[in-house]
């Protein structure tokens, strides 16, 4: 050690040349990274109040609030995220969760204020100025916590489906059903998609966990249809998962499907609580989805039951609608008959007329009418009670009871709604070659777009923009359909395209059949004329109040008769409230 | 007990009060020249050491860090709080000469921020020192602080900071918060 | 030489001590005695809160356990995670990890060279090093979003692939820092006055180092070749070529010549690893992170930071949350059981410099 | 690893074992413990006592107690666990075999009621100050109670809706 060591620190005077590297803030601001975790904002349009981002927020600094503006609506909880800034760490956790990517981070950094109490705020909803910045953390949808890819239905190859009514959908593996399961973020948001408010993030977070028991309980709880839902449930939840904006919403039906699927035996399965019997005795009729759900839960909570059912076997439209290649026979009678052993009362080939209606009247203290939608609507041109236009549900009818049907080689579908789709395919299924003819696009069909997908790969040809002239004999046994080309006239904002006729223009088509399944009505001749003067009807349906009563008091009704939906799911969820509605109307409240 | 005296006000000091033009010229003064008390209670001041070095050099704003509290202006609480700091800044701070100031950084003395449920860090630091500007991040970035420290200086300047005041109007109030989670006042041996 | 025992208590308010700790030692004359650590300034109850929040909720919360070289507990964390969960992260994940840590450390030493001047008196190293810093700060901001909590090792890999044109400006920095470093090297590893108080400082008798669980650059400054990259590799450190830095002076002296190899070496590494790194995927498929369950085992996993051997003693029970997390950090010795004895007879102008040299973490001590 | 089995014949191993390459677990009995790790200290080579941690399994009522071993040749750690009745934890000190245990078994004292005896210092405050309730890394703790009741929380005010309520509502509309 000496001088050197003494005099060589000094070198550091040479900086003194240098240009400072100071950056000179609060004079010239200095932005932050591209990527930087400032404060938040939210696309308030975009997001739905799932409150994933409440959920997964480390130091609970997100609320849900509601906000002025903003209604609750399906698949929107009308809530939106507020952020407390004296809680927050800027993790960006929530933004990386955030299922519709509407929550994202700028890179403004800067919020100072004298009082504590201005830390709070709703992104997206209090103006703060950095809306519009668009640098920032957002999230990257390949590359975040949020699955987005929903695990793939192994289905039979179309080649093998149309060679019999082998149910098409093959179900999940244990291993795929627990990882479509996990993908829930348990937001609820399907729970107000869902006519009978299932507790579907629950179920499903039992199944993803593995306890399909506790699982298929939970179903049991408001449906006792659970696994005919996870076969052909038209599903609106899904259309209100919070991970449908950026992806595939859940597959919540498979989920249900594959849960109830693994138990063959209901009764070990599920755990019933049964009141006490009481005096009070309710008859339903039919035997359908609505009128058995009803039968079901009114006979846990003790009351007589008795089912009507005119047709041979129960199940009603599932029975009788549904093709087995989506809905096997076994399944509906392992249900069927777990209800049945709850003390339901069956009595099968009873047609209610007028007389017997006041029978029932007399013996029981109310009555469940669940007689759903038998009647088909007819085309409503000339020549249609030609031997060979026949009509869908009594095609689907003869079909699912084994009766003896005869198609031919080729047939047209008139209708683009689920029966139709069924009818062709089942047609294809009997080796006719199909076409499905609709007045409308294809895209306007109301059919599932699982179900057209279907269709078209086994083979069934859809032909758009058909509307029909007349139906005419043809030769050699045949039936030729004359119809007319439609053009779509737009009928303004938010509202679909009606199709109206090309006039001077005529086709023709020469098939074995014309199958119309353009919709069904309800067929009310069943009740006697003073009792159906009181009873209230609408376009044809059976008038209900909120608790599925009837004007006349003591008469309750449900299901495709009762609703504008005409679906499984529905009708479930009426029968389930026409239960608590017999109940309170034998406490003696009527409204 | 009579030692406890020495280490805490327990009565309110008298409050030097004079107006006019030297009051006007006294905060304009102030305003420029804050010096910042050298006590890094929480992990806020892993950002205080590049505000006061050379890349963002507080210093060209009349700021610097002083190691005693007597000489200091202001107080930073860098973050969260446990009770055990807590007692040696309410210590700190009554030992600082009036006027003096408060700066609260980051989420957590606002309310709790990440450790609202801890049990060993306090939620809300209003309650039991008065606070003249709240700067939120977790941390905030240097440029926060600067930013923080320009709104002090302008309520400085125009004669609005006065949490000290407030401080020794409510002493009682203060007093009465920290008493809730200091039981003890004595200072252990190991400090005082 | 007086008689009688003064007390004399250094912090918690003291800019000598580092960070919000203090040291009650008694003196005669000046020299030290006796020396007692007390810690818990900055106890928030990590352990416990990380108890009570589902796995990914902890995150944001670990890399707060020691302020200035956060990354060293997320992967630590996510390390034990993954390996309690059994997840295999991607091989690109691995690298990015393996950099974002070294730029921790490097930044880090560079930071510490500053301060050990700093503790003697001399500022102007203190500014360099703080203002040097800034710049790998800004590296860290750019690529994960945040300046001091990154919070961008995940368990699976990391948050986000590395930006556009980051290499280029990641060795563009090195060069920088290299560039800097002989002018370092001039005031302080030349300076009198760092020489003459620092050679000789602290000797650390060489049997502590296995007794008390010495690590990191305390025990490569007494002669003993403990890294932990090397010793039970992690992450790309398997593939990078390196050798162990050890002194054999056993003195703060030599601490402060493994510090500055290191940061030789680190700038090495990172120039590895940037050429090294592989492309592809950077973050694996988690289940989902809100309900998610790791089966019950425990683990300990341990990774090198500037400080010494850091660990992280995971216990879960197969629910959603950690039955236990022990953070143990090297401080906890170092900071505790080595200062009180180092500082015995030891003046007292020295604590600073040596509590420096041994960089003492006071939040890692006490979580 | 070999020295489990060494382990096995000499002491009353009730369970092990190898998690990584380079970790084993061992749980041992509280007799066995202290010749335990005396043993690995002094033949094979585990000289280094790296933390001492503690577990609470309130189900069970036990506390674990793991000592974390390394072997600075082989490069192995090895973590010997034992359980303790939570009724009464008790054990011995070992900070004569390494020094640095004391603190370690002072934090275990002062943050879950382990009692270690033998052990001078671990009646003095390491970490909590003037703390009166039960120590607070024990699972019956509840750090957010404590926390609300102590230091409060700040009542939003430009919410429209406090957040208890909010949530309560938010849940109610769920389940409808």
């Amino acid at each position: 050690m000496g001088l050197k060591e003494v005099l060589k620190p000094l070198g550091a005077w040479r900086q003194i040349a240098r240009k400072p590297h100071t950056i000179l803030v609060p004079r010239t601001p200095r932005e932050a990274a591209e990527r930087y975790r400032g404060f938040h904002v939210n696309d308030l349009e975009k997001c739905i109040g799932c409150g994933t981002c409440a959920a997964v927020c480390p130091n609970e600094a997100i609320d849900m609030v509601p906000v002025e503006g903003i209604e609750p609506r399906k698949g929107d909880s009308g809530f939106r995220p507020r952020i407390d800034y004296g809680r927050c760490c800027w993790c960006g956790l929530c933004v990386d969760s955030c299922p519709t990517t509407s929550l994202r981070m700028t890179n403004e950094y800067i919020w100072v204020r004298e009082t504590p109490d201005d830390f709070v705020y709703i992104p997206g909803y209090d103006i703060k100025g950095f809306e519009e910045k668009e640098k920032g953390y957002r999230k990257e949808k390949d590359h975040s916590f949020t699955h987005y890819q929903r695990v793939p239905m192994r289905e039979l190859p179309p080649e093998e489906r149309v060679e019999s009514f082998a149910e098409v959908v093959l179900g999940y593996a244990e291993e795929e059903a627990r990882r479509e399961a996990d993908r829930c973020v348990g937001c609820g948001l399907c729970i107000a998609g869902c006519p009978d408010r299932m507790h579907i993030p629950d179920y499903i977070r039992a199944i993803a966990s593995g306890e399909y028991a506790r699982s298929v309980n939970i179903m049991y709880e408001n449906n006792p249809f659970a696994e005919l839902c996870g076969k052909v449930c038209t599903r609106r939840c899904e259309s209100y998962c919070s991970l449908g904006h950026e992806g595939d919403p859940v597959a919540i039906r498979w989920l249900k499907r594959f849960a109830t699927e693994r138990f063959s035996d209901l009764k070990e399965v599920i755990k019933v609580r049964k009141a006490e019997a009481k005096d009070r005795s309710v008859g339903i009729i039919g035997a359908g989805p609505g009128g058995l759900t009803a039968a079901y839960y009114l006979a846990l909570r003790g009351y007589k039951v008795t089912v009507y059912e005119a047709m041979p076997e129960p199940g009603g439209m599932t029975m009788a609608g549904i093709p087995k290649y989506r809905f096997p026979f076994p399944s509906l009678k392992k249900q069927v008959d777990f209800i049945l052993s709850q003390g339901v009362e069956l009595k099968l080939n009873y047609y209610v007329d007028p007389e017997k209606f006041r029978e029932l009247m007399d013996r029981h203290d109310a009555i469940y009418i669940g007689v759903g939608l038998m009647k088909p609507w007819t085309l409503g041109v000339p020549g249609e009670d030609h031997p060979n236009v026949i009509y869908a549900i009594d095609f689907l009818r003869k079909v699912n009871f084994n009766e003896p049907v005869e198609i031919g080689k080729k047939v047209v579908v008139i209708g683009g709604g689920d029966v139709a789709m069924d009818a062709a395919r089942v047609s294809r299924r009997l080796k006719a070659e199909v076409i499905v003819a609709y007045r409308r696009r294809k895209v306007d069909m109301p059919a599932d777009h699982e179900e057209i997908e279907g269709a078209e790969e086994e083979g069934v040809e859809i032909w758009e923009k058909i509307i029909p002239i007349r139906v005419e004999d043809a030769p050699e046994g045949k039936v030729k359909l004359v119809y007319g080309k439609a053009k779509m006239v737009d009928q303004g904002p938010g509202r679909r395209p009606k199709p109206v006729l090309i006039e001077g223009e005529e086709y023709e088509l020469v098939v074995d059949r014309i199958i119309v399944a353009i919709g069904q009505q309800a067929d009310l001749s069943f009740l006697p004329e003073d009792v159906a003067e009181k009873i209230e009807t609408e376009r044809g349906r059976i008038k209900v109040n909120h608790r599925q009563m009837t004007s006349y008091p003591g008469i309750f009704a449900g299901g495709d008769v009762a609703n504008r939906v005409a679906d499984a799911i529905s009708a479930i969820a009426d029968g389930l409230r026409a239960v608590k509605g017999i109940e309170l109307y034998f406490q003696g409240e009527v409204d | 007990m009579g030692k406890d005296k020495k280490y805490f006000l327990d009565e309110k000091p008298e409050k030097l009060t004079y107006g006019g033009v030297f009051r006007r010229i006294n905060d304009w003064a102030r305003a420029r020249s804050l010096w910042v008390v050298a006590y890094g209670t929480g992990c806020g001041s892993i950002e205080l050491r590049p505000t006061f070095t050379s890349r963002f050099d507080a210093e060209r704003l009349g700021m610097r860090m002083v190691a005693t509290p007597r000489q200091a202006d202001v107080l930073i609480i860098s973050g969260y709080l446990t009770v055990k700091t807590l007692k040696r800044v309410i210590r700190v701070y009554e030992q600082m000469q009036s006027p003096k100031y408060v700066v609260a950084l980051g989420a957590c003395p606002i309310n709790g921020g990440m450790y609202y449920d801890s049990y060993n860090a306090i939620n809300r630091l209003d309650l039991y020192l008065p606070v003249d500007v709240w700067i939120t991040g977790c941390m905030p970035r240097p440029e926060a602080i600067l930013a923080g420290f320009k709104r002090l200086q302008e309520l400085i300047d125009s004669g609005r900071a006065d949490g000290w005041k407030k401080y020794i109007d409510n002493l009682d109030r203060y007093r009465e918060n920290q008493k809730k989670i200091i039981k003890n006042w004595k200072m252990p041996n190991y400090n005082w | 030489m007086s008689k009688e025992e003064v007390r004399l208590f250094i912090g918690p308010q003291h800019p000598g001590v580092t960070g919000n700790m203090s040291v009650e030692v008694l003196l005669r004359g000046d020299t030290i005695t006796w020396a007692r650590t007390h810690i818990g300034y900055l106890h928030r109850g990590f352990e416990k809160l990380m108890e009570r929040k589902i796995f990914i909720k902890s995150f944001p919360l670990v890399c707060r356990i020691c302020v200035p070289e956060p990354d060293t507990n997320e992967e630590n964390f996510a390390r034990g995670l993954e390996e309690l969960a059994g997840i295999e992260i991607p091989e690109r994940a691995k690298w990015i990890r393996t950099l974002v840590l070294e730029l921790s450390r490097l930044q880090m030493f560079i930071m510490w060279y500053g301060g050990i001047a700093g503790s003697m008196g001399l500022s102007t190293p203190v500014q360099w090093g703080i203002g040097d810093r800034d710049y790998i700060l800004d590296l860290f901001e750019e690529l994960t979003g945040g300046r001091i909590y990154h919070i961008y090792i995940m368990p699976g890999g990391v948050r986000k692939d590395l930006p556009e044109g980051f290499e280029e400006r990641v060795l563009k920095v090195m060069d920088m820092v290299e560039r800097r470093l002989p002018e370092y090297d001039e005031i302080i590893m030349e300076n009198a006055v760092v020489q003459k108080r620092l050679k000789g400082l602290a000797k650390i008798p060489k049997e502590w180092v296995d007794e008390m669980g010495l690590t990191g650059p305390v025990a490569r400054a007494c002669g003993f070749p403990y890294d932990v990259r090397k010793d039970h590799p992690y992450e790309a450190y398997p593939h990078l070529d390196f050798d162990v830095i050890t002194e054999d002076g056993c003195d703060a002296w030599s601490m402060l010549l493994v510090r500055r190899r290191e940061i030789d070496l680190s700038i090495d590494l990172i120039r590895q690893i940037i050429e090294k790194m592989p492309r592809g995927e950077f973050l694996a498929p988690l289940p989902n992170v809100l309900y998610w369950k790791i089966p019950p085992g425990e683990t300990y996993v341990k990774s090198e930071s500037t400080r010494g051997e850091y660990g992280f003693y995971v216990v879960t029970d197969g629910s959603d949350k950690p039955r236990r997390v022990h953070v143990n950090g090297p401080s906890f010795v170092h900071g505790i059981t080595l200062l009180e004895r180092l500082l015995v007879g030891q003046n007292i102008a020295d604590v600073a410099p040596i509590m420096v040299s041994l960089q003492t973490c006071p939040p890692e001590m006490e979580r | 690893m070999e020295v489990l089995n060494r382990l096995r014949e000499k002491f009353e191993i009730t369970g092990d074992k190898v998690q990584r390459d380079d970790l084993a677990l061992v749980e041992t009995t509280g007799k066995d413990l202290i010749p335990v790790l005396v043993y690995l200290k002094t033949y094979e080579g585990f000289k280094t006592l790296v933390m001492i941690s503690c577990v609470d399994w309130m189900e069970k009522g036990k506390f674990q107690l793991s000592y974390n071993l390394w072997n600075p040749e082989k490069k192995k750690n090895i973590i010997v666990k034992i359980f303790l009745d939570r009724e009464n934890p008790v054990f011995q000190t070992i900070y004569k075999i390494w020094p640095q245990a004391e603190v370690y078994e002072r934090e275990i004292h002062e943050m879950f009621g382990v009692n270690f005896e033998g052990n001078p210092t671990q009646d003095e405050e390491l970490i909590l100050e003037d703390w009166e309730e039960i120590p607070p890394m024990r699972r019956d703790f509840n750090t957010l109670r404590y926390s609300m009741e102590k230091f409060g929380e700040r009542e939003p005010k430009s919410g429209i809706i406090i957040r208890k309520q909010i949530s309560e509502q938010y849940d109610e509309w769920r389940r409808k």
